[in-house]
């Protein structure tokens, strides 16, 4: 018994609530044993620099076709039964949720695999920007120049 | 027309979100390049030397791409996403 | 900057919130960049048989030691910040919470390696006994006979 | 006085929680075992046969462990928490 969720990719200005979406991610099916989440927040050290803030752009449009991608590919590689991804975008302060991916499997082992995964998928293929905004200005963050 | 999509660091690098070509039914990407680089040359270099992702209608593409008019065209620094 | 947190291991009748510990263990520290969560639910099937309810007995004492064990050596051996753990015991209907990893922190690498190995850790050392009911009776499952 | 603890399968078996022994200030699991064997011949059998784990003050011990008067002794069947 399978049934189909709403709003399982979202790219959102908003914060969200992850035990919303975990129970959300439930609703996909009554055979769900092991639910694998990865949450990244904003980290107050970057390379030795203090950041105060944090700033995300995403190319609309494309960065949720990828994010589509990757939940789908997601659950056909990895057997998992439901995926849910939402990245924030727009000022976050440290400590504030920024990307949530949910993965629920049968079992533990494919929804670990899974996730872990996407979240580097995610960082790959998915295009979204960071601002850091430190004491000696702003920056845009090039993890791979 | 062309819509090229300028984010992050190369849109502070353009100065702008967006610019419009008119380069004719089909061109490609090198000639799309010389084109802006008559207003941001360093843009237009970086194009060329390969030191920027660009997607056509929201997918990646090799650098020798044909592009044709209407497509929309984005530059696209190394994403930082995810955390 | 470290917080010592209260109640990080915990095995207990009623169900927990998933955001309320995310929340807490960010409290340990502003350097998390990275939380990844297991989720152990209750699945309606188990070889083949449809089950109607779970029900879990610990030893006291003894499965918290574990727990708190399991809590340390993660932290130790795979340099995360923080890890909750907490169990439910009783009656558990499908679909319900049972467990609760969360590891956070600095980067996804660490978090993602404590999470998986803590549940499986769990698995094998932290004495918990599951009974599955099912339309045949009552079963004590024993995963490793 | 040494208590024993029963859990899950094996406390149906033994129909009851715990049981209470009085072996003298040290003795071994093979004696405990001949002991729960008068009542529960099973699980004693169980214990000498190595199909139960068996916990001497909350930690895992070999077969041939010693035990104190005072201690507490579990027999536990293999774990299923987690999911």
């Amino acid at each position: 018994m399978s049934t189909a969720l709403e709003s399982t990719i979202r790219i959102q200005r908003e914060d969200f609530i992850v035990t919303d979406e975990i129970e959300a991610i439930k609703k996909a099916s009554r055979n769900i044993g092991g639910i694998v989440t990865f949450l990244g927040t904003g980290r107050e050290l970057s390379k030795g620099e203090n950041i105060t803030q944090l700033n995300f752009e995403h190319y609309p449009k494309m960065a949720e076709k990828k994010l589509e991608e990757i939940r789908q590919q997601a659950i056909r590689d990895y057997g998992i039964i439901e995926m849910i991804i939402i990245h924030r975008i727009g000022e976050i302060d440290i400590g504030e949720n920024i990307v949530l991916i949910v993965a629920a499997g049968e079992h533990r082992k494919e929804a670990f695999k899974a996730c872990e995964w996407a979240i580097a998928e995610l960082k790959r293929t998915t295009p979204i920007w960071k601002r850091e905004t430190t004491s000696k200005g702003e920056v845009w963050v090039q993890d791979t120049p | 027309m062309i819509t090229v999509k300028y984010f992050a660091s190369l849109r502070s690098l353009a100065g702008k979100e967006e610019d419009l070509f008119n380069l004719g039914s089909e061109t490609t990407l090198e000639r799309l390049s010389e084109e802006i680089s008559k207003t941001a040359p360093k843009i237009g270099e970086m194009m060329r030397g390969k030191k920027v992702m660009i997607s056509v209608n929201h997918e990646v593409v090799v650098p020798g791409a044909v592009i044709r008019d209407g497509d929309e065209v984005a530059l696209l620094p190394p994403f930082s996403g995810g955390c």
